[in-house]
């Protein structure tokens, strides 16, 4: 390491992090919970929502060359740990759900906006795909902790694929939808929403984009004016992450917006679908 | 030693040795000179304006920086998606989203006077006539330290060929924005020119200070389940660690020839990168894509550079510059003479 | 179904599904065709003489081989080093050691004539004339089931520049091997060429049974430690994965304009990226550098062709070729016919 | 895996075949000793001087590209066990040395000829430089084994680097030396070969091409016509393998051989220096 960088490390000005990983284990279906230390600093900045870019490759190696970006599922400031569920699909997260006990992971984070509750909001609905769970169970904790009421919806393709209900708060209403009916209701999660609808003041989303193509669809009767307001988490292959390089852009009704520094979640209605 | 283009970038503490000499000036032909405290730059399309790096690595260290592709009117770029990862490279067709020359003038400049680090505007037009309008207009401006010609652009007149494949096009293009600027005039190579080195003689003698090589080389991925091009674009710009190979050939053939500075790029990724570089005859190199994987990246090498320096006696960086070559590269003055 | 080249390569076992048809034909208006049971080919420097790889992997099961590259008298080739690994490739100069074609001639093609697979000879030269008269010994061969032709070679008279960089030279070499034998005819075509599409077209004009694309890129890299070029000849032919997208870009291209077979190359190193070739628009694909890695890749990428076929329902492998272009691409007779 | 790579591997054509990490032990100085499990039949092909082109990346990566060659160092036909002794070195040989038991490595081998003994040799002088100490230790089994007599020279750049004498038969006479004195003879471990000379029969070498250079200087005046006769292994880039590239070739008195197949032994009097 050269003097320069530890310089900036202490200056507070780089968010190239090092990340010890403590802990692995098995989460829903084959997606895997990687626990991480990182400065306490650093934990304490986390919102829900926000994401840290990850190297996923051994040192010396360049390809995969970018960094992936993962949502912080659970964030503990007092032991200065975070957590990632991490869903193997290609080679990054293939590469880090291999990782062990000890490993040193390098980080840039934390980084994006993250969702907002509106102060009169009592009443939050959250509905997640998949892997999408992760920024939504940062978010129904601290919504939880403040006292406020949460449905969460839970989509995956079967029984096996849905988080264990011990990673919500008790305090939260989870219902979940499979494609194969295994469990919950069979079909879409957004199939669930219309019952929800009328009882939200805001509604949170993450998943892939049919996800809310369908919820957009679905929601668009049942909606008076824009309330409730739908803030979704957009999904982009992302190269900086610091919004220098553009590869990442949301068309929105303002004009194109980065989705690592303006995102990930934008307004629903801000979005151009 | 002339006096450096903005202050030193790091004041030396008092208990430092006297240090290797690593400024380079980039324009040494032009009364504006292009002082730079070291030769690692941030390229273009790679840094933003600067800005979106001034909170994450301390920007003023750098050698200097280079803008984001500026054209004449704002765009909006291509449609999503855009990026698309290869082995050891990225594919890129930002479609040079921009807010156009006016845009830029209105935000950045004044912050850019404020900061000790060079800010270079890189500029893209479709026509001869919208390369030198916009270099006029750069050419009042406070803050800006020197323009990067972006020549890997089609020429609409000539029914899109790009000017960079060309000499005859591009020393148009070089002279044409000499002729409406007086800043340093770096000319940016395409790497798609069949004679690269014909190019860079070309430029040189139509009056640029400095060329910079190499730009992506055009590159495509297909998504096979979709059965189509991944970028919509279909084809975009490879840049990164996979194409460092070709950049290199190219900076050694360029910088064998030519008696302007050479600012070689492409795939930069670590000290030894650089130097590789230097030794090929860069004056001074640009990090584009690393800078994304490592935003701290330019401030490592900048200090690698240094502690190689160091180690290998080297005082003045001039001295590396050309080494690969067994029988020497042009003389050129971008840096200070070694003392005999 | 016309009659292969060569008997098919696996007896089909009783149990079997009928197949689908993985079978092309890279000369279709030739009447001594080039008839291939699939499109996989190892590539030429990257197979030997196919001798290399029998001890090794079942050689018989491939579509075809390319010989390493034949000149018209022996070669020693170049000083060491003669390879240098890059970023997810590597660069060669081997400087085209060979027995020469009357080497070649006493050794292998009474071996090749017993074989099933097509072996299918490369040339270098450094004149028109050198190239035909090395096409017409091969003519009377046995056991030798086309001429593929390297362009990417000094033109001596020319003053060293590239054939293959030049429609007009690479057409004139490809007219004169064309008059030189009725042999199937590959002419492997230069990623220098400012615009590939053109040399493209040239040789298909000139009479070329299909076009072979890309050739190595010319790069380079320094030792830092000696300050020196790390190959002895400087620079080098760059291969593998590194420069998959500009191949596939050049290869989208071609296919897009021309309408002989095309075969495409490039850092293929998988069935995904073998795929992704065959709908930019290439008939059969050819793979170098990935076999140093893997010898066995080109028998899995056989398999994994025919087993993505079965999972995707397509019964014949043309109704992939191209199936990238939105607007398709001109219709080539190297497949046969889909049923409707 | 394909039907068609598994049958060629029934077959036993293919020469690429997996290995199991069964132990890490460090050795001689930063290297580190491999055990891997092979086939047996691949055992039984293990000659002294052959060697295994190791791919040194994880799945899914292209960087680094090319397989690293490593000779065999102990071979243990029964336990369908090899040894590789791994100098960490550039980035191949750091990555393998980071391997765990239980990863699975991709090995191309046993590749390249051997050193030969010849039937009447009884005094074998082995002079090794560093990590070129591998394919020697085999060698200097096998001759014990057949009850020759076996002087073991080793040069490092201090005792440290030096390979603990229990690797050795005890029948063996083991000399170091070192550059900076730390143990042994101070200086070039071809200082000592004179002394052996007029001894030996045969002469093995490996290690880096300077001391094969020094190694055949001290050589010159002391030896009768070509006697002893001299093996050198010849280390270079490769990247087949096999015979098919010509990347790797050692210029010879009869022409350009490719040190993977027709090497990497060659006879010293056989390579043009
Ligand atoms: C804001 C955000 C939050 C996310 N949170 C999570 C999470 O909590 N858990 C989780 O499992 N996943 C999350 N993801 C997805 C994650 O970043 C990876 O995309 C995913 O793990 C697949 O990557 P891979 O390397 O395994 O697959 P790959 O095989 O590399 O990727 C699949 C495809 O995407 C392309 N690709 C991947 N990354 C890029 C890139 N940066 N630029 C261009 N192309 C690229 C690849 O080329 C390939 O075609 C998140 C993504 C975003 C944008
Ligand atoms: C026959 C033989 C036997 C060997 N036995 C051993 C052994 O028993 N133990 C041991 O530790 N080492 C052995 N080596 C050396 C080993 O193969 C590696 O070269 C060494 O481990 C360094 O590789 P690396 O990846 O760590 O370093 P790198 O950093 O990759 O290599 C250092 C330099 O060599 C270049 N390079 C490496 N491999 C290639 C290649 N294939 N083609 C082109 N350039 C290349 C790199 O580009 C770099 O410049 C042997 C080599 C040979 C030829
Ligand atoms: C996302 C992206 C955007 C770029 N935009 C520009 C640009 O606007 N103008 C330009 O001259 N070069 C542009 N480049 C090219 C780089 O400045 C550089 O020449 C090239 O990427 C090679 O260097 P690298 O491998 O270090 O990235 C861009 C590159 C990338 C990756
Ligand atoms: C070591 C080596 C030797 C080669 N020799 C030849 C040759 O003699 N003739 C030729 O036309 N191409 C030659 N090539 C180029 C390959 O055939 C192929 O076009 C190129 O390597 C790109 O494909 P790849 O990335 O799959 O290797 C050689 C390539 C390599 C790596
Ligand atoms: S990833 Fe670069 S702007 Fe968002
Ligand atoms: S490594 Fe290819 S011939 Fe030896």
């Amino acid at each position: 390491m050269s003097g320069v960088q530890g310089a900036l490390v202490h200056h507070g000005r780089s968010r190239e992090i090092e990340g010890d990983v403590v802990a692995l284990e098995p989460a829903m279906g084959d997606s895997t919970l990687l626990t991480v230390r990182v400065p306490s600093a650093v934990a304490a900045e986390i919102r829900p929502g926000r994401f840290f870019d990850i190297l996923c490759r051994p040192d010396g190696s360049s390809d995969p060359l970018l960094r992936r970006p993962y949502s912080v599922f659970a964030s503990d400031p007092a032991r200065a740990e975070l957590q990632f569920l991490v869903r193997p699909y290609g080679r990054g997260s293939a590469w880090l759900a291999r990782r062990r006990r000890g490993d040193v992971l390098d980080l840039l984070g934390p980084l994006g906006n993250a969702y907002t509750l509106d102060p009169g909001a009592r009443h939050l609905l959250m509905v997640a795909g998949g892997v999408g769970v992760a920024p939504l169970v940062l978010l129904a904790r601290e919504a939880v902790a403040s006292g406020r009421n949460v449905v969460f919806l839970l989509g995956a393709a079967d029984a096996s694929g849905l988080l264990a209900a011990g990673h919500l708060p008790s305090a939260v209403e989870y219902v979940v939808a499979t494609d194969d009916g295994s469990k919950g209701h069979r079909g879409f999660v957004t199939d669930l929403v219309p019952d929800y609808v009328r009882w939200a003041d805001q509604v949170f989303a993450c998943g892939p984009e049919p996800m809310y193509r369908s919820l957009r669809n679905g929601l668009l009767p049942l909606r008076i004016g824009n309330r409730p307001r739908v803030q979704v988490s957009m999904e982009r292959e992302m190269a900086c992450g610091l919004g220098a390089c553009l590869g990442c852009v949301v068309e929105t009704k303002r004009g194109m917006r980065t989705s690592c520094v303006e995102g990930p979640v934008f307004d629903m209605d801000d979005v151009r679908w | 030693m002339t006096t450096m283009w903005k202050g030193p970038s790091r004041v030396p503490e008092p208990e430092d040795p006297p240090g290797p000499d690593l400024s380079v000036d980039l324009a040494p032909g032009n009364p504006r000179e292009l002082r730079l405290t070291n030769p690692v730059i941030a390229a273009s399309g790679c840094f933003g304006y600067g800005l979106e790096y001034a909170g994450v690595i301390d920007v003023q260290t750098l050698g200097a920086f280079v803008s984001k592709g500026i054209t004449r009117r704002p765009r909006s770029g291509n449609p999503m998606p855009r990026i698309a990862e290869t082995p050891a490279g990225m594919l890129n067709a930002i479609g040079l989203q921009n807010p156009g020359i006016a845009g830029l003038i209105r935000k950045y400049p004044r912050i850019w006077e404020t900061w000790r680090v060079p800010a270079i505007v890189n500029i893209s037009a479709e026509s001869v006539e919208e390369y030198a309008e916009m270099a006029a207009i750069l050419d009042e401006q406070p803050g800006i330290a020197g323009i990067e010609v972006n020549v890997s652009c089609p020429n609409v007149a000539r029914g899109g060929y790009c000017f960079g494949w060309d000499p005859g096009m591009s020393a148009e293009v070089t002279a044409a924005v000499r002729a409406a600027t007086t800043l340093p005039l770096l000319v940016k190579l395409s790497p798609g020119a069949v004679d690269i080195v014909s190019v860079a003689l070309a430029v040189e003698e139509a009056g640029a200070d400095a060329v910079s090589l190499i730009n992506t080389l055009v590159g495509m991925a297909i998504d096979t389940r979709r059965r189509r091009p991944v970028l919509a674009n279909a084809t975009g710009g490879l840049s990164g660690p996979a194409i460092k190979p070709v950049a290199l050939r190219m900076v050694y053939q360029v910088a064998g020839s030519v008696r302007i500075p050479v600012v070689g790029m492409g795939g930069i990724s670590s000290t030894e990168d650089a130097l590789e570089f230097l030794m090929a005859g860069a004056s001074a190199i640009e990090i584009g894509t690393a800078i994304f994987v490592q935003p701290s990246l330019p401030l490592e090498v900048i200090a690698g550079l240094e502690v190689w320096m160091r180690a290998q006696g080297v005082e003045n960086l001039g001295e590396v510059v050309g080494a690969a070559h067994p029988a020497g590269i042009p003389l050129r003055r971008s840096h200070a003479q070694v003392a005999s």
